[in-house]
């Protein structure tokens, strides 16, 4: 299992503050992971299409597309932060 | 703790007096305070909800304080960041650095700043006469942190 | 009066709720506070006497903040200097600065405590264990003040 | 008459924290008041000498040597500061 996490406006745009969910097969990484949330279609693919601005997080530390997912991982989507 | 994310206020004087604590060593303290404007992007601001990653923002926190801290000689590092709903005029965030001499407090309190506001996973939701919108980050933070150089 | 030498001791947090002053144009206040330290050159610091040239000194700091408020936008200004006897660990000086944006409220606090430590006539004799001594310039102070360019 | 003020080192070591006298003769700048102070010789002529580090400042204003300097004018001398 893992769990997937959503914050601000794609969390809204989900309808859902995350999910937990099997590690999907073939699945290996942020990249992976990401091109297999917007296979879903909907609000998913538009909001995680190439080109749009999200940052994602594997078990709390900034990731990168080639960062590894594996099973346990909490991997977090969000947009570019706008505290301070 | 030195770094907190909290939905209470907090007191600039209180901080910077815990951060000086009497050590006859430190000679400055610079310090910063953000504040709600009523104004963003030319449109009136009525509030705004702070979201954040529980967790990971302690986590971003601490880790820029631990960087500045490899920068420069520190005796006192302080940052909060309120969450939730806060109006214009309300404090939002502060940092304060102690240290032996000034240059090196005003240069990892900007620091501090300028990498909170691109690495620390906060977010800003503002209610406006024509609805509620998710402040969008600006390139101009991003400029900010990157002439401090490293990859953050 | 937003420049001010005085004996008295100030209220960091009284002097920053005072300079945003519920202005909620104010996004950002910038504010440094200098302290006695129990060190100076490698020598044991027991107190310091602090004289000024009443007049030219207020003079000075107005001229001063004058010149950060042509530089950046800036919303509210104060600089408190004290002057007399002072023990390790005392506050010497107060520089606030409120802005729309934390760039310009850093930019300006630190131009005001880069000035004022070589345009404004203050001096600084120290009690050591070796007797009382006039504390030196710094060269270091110099550089810092012609960072920002002009003639000061 | 001018004024002539000192301070910190330079009041300790005149042993007076100025003067009024009137604008001596031919004396039209900082240079020249300097010169007429070294003039006295002892202490005055120790920390006003040329290459001593000392500041002037003519009505209140940060002066230079070529600074003009007129009866009734406030004329101090002290080190460089120290304050902050």
């Amino acid at each position: 299992m893992i769990r997937i996490a959503y914050f601000a406006r794609l969390r809204e745009a989900f309808g859902t503050d995350g999910e937990q969910c099997p590690l999907p097969a073939g699945v290996a990484d942020v990249a992976a992971l990401t091109q297999w949330l917007c296979g879903r279609g909907g609000a998913f693919a538009a909001e995680l299409a190439a080109g749009r601005a999200f940052r994602v997080a594997v078990n709390l530390d900034m990731a990168d597309a080639a960062t590894l997912v594996r099973d346990g991982d909490e991997v977090a989507f969000f947009p570019p932060v706008t505290g301070g | 703790m030195s770094v907190q994310v909290q939905a209470e206020d907090f007191d600039l004087g209180a901080e910077v007096r815990a951060a000086h604590a009497g050590c006859l060593r430190v000679g400055a303290v610079a310090s910063f305070v953000g504040y709600v404007r009523d104004l963003n992007e030319g449109d009136e601001v009525r509030d705004l909800v702070l979201e954040h990653y529980p967790g990971m923002t302690e986590r971003a926190l601490e880790r820029i304080e631990a960087q500045a801290r490899e920068r420069w000689t520190l005796d006192a590092v302080r940052v909060i960041h309120r969450v939730g709903r806060l109006a214009p005029g309300q404090q939002i965030v502060l940092v304060v650095v102690a240290s032996a001499h000034r240059g090196e407090a005003f240069a990892a309190c900007e620091f501090l700043m300028d990498y909170l506001k691109t690495q620390a996973p906060f977010w800003k939701k503002e209610q406006t006469p024509a609805g509620a919108r998710w402040v969008e980050a600006r390139s101009s933070d991003d400029a900010a942190a990157q002439r401090w150089g490293g990859n953050g």
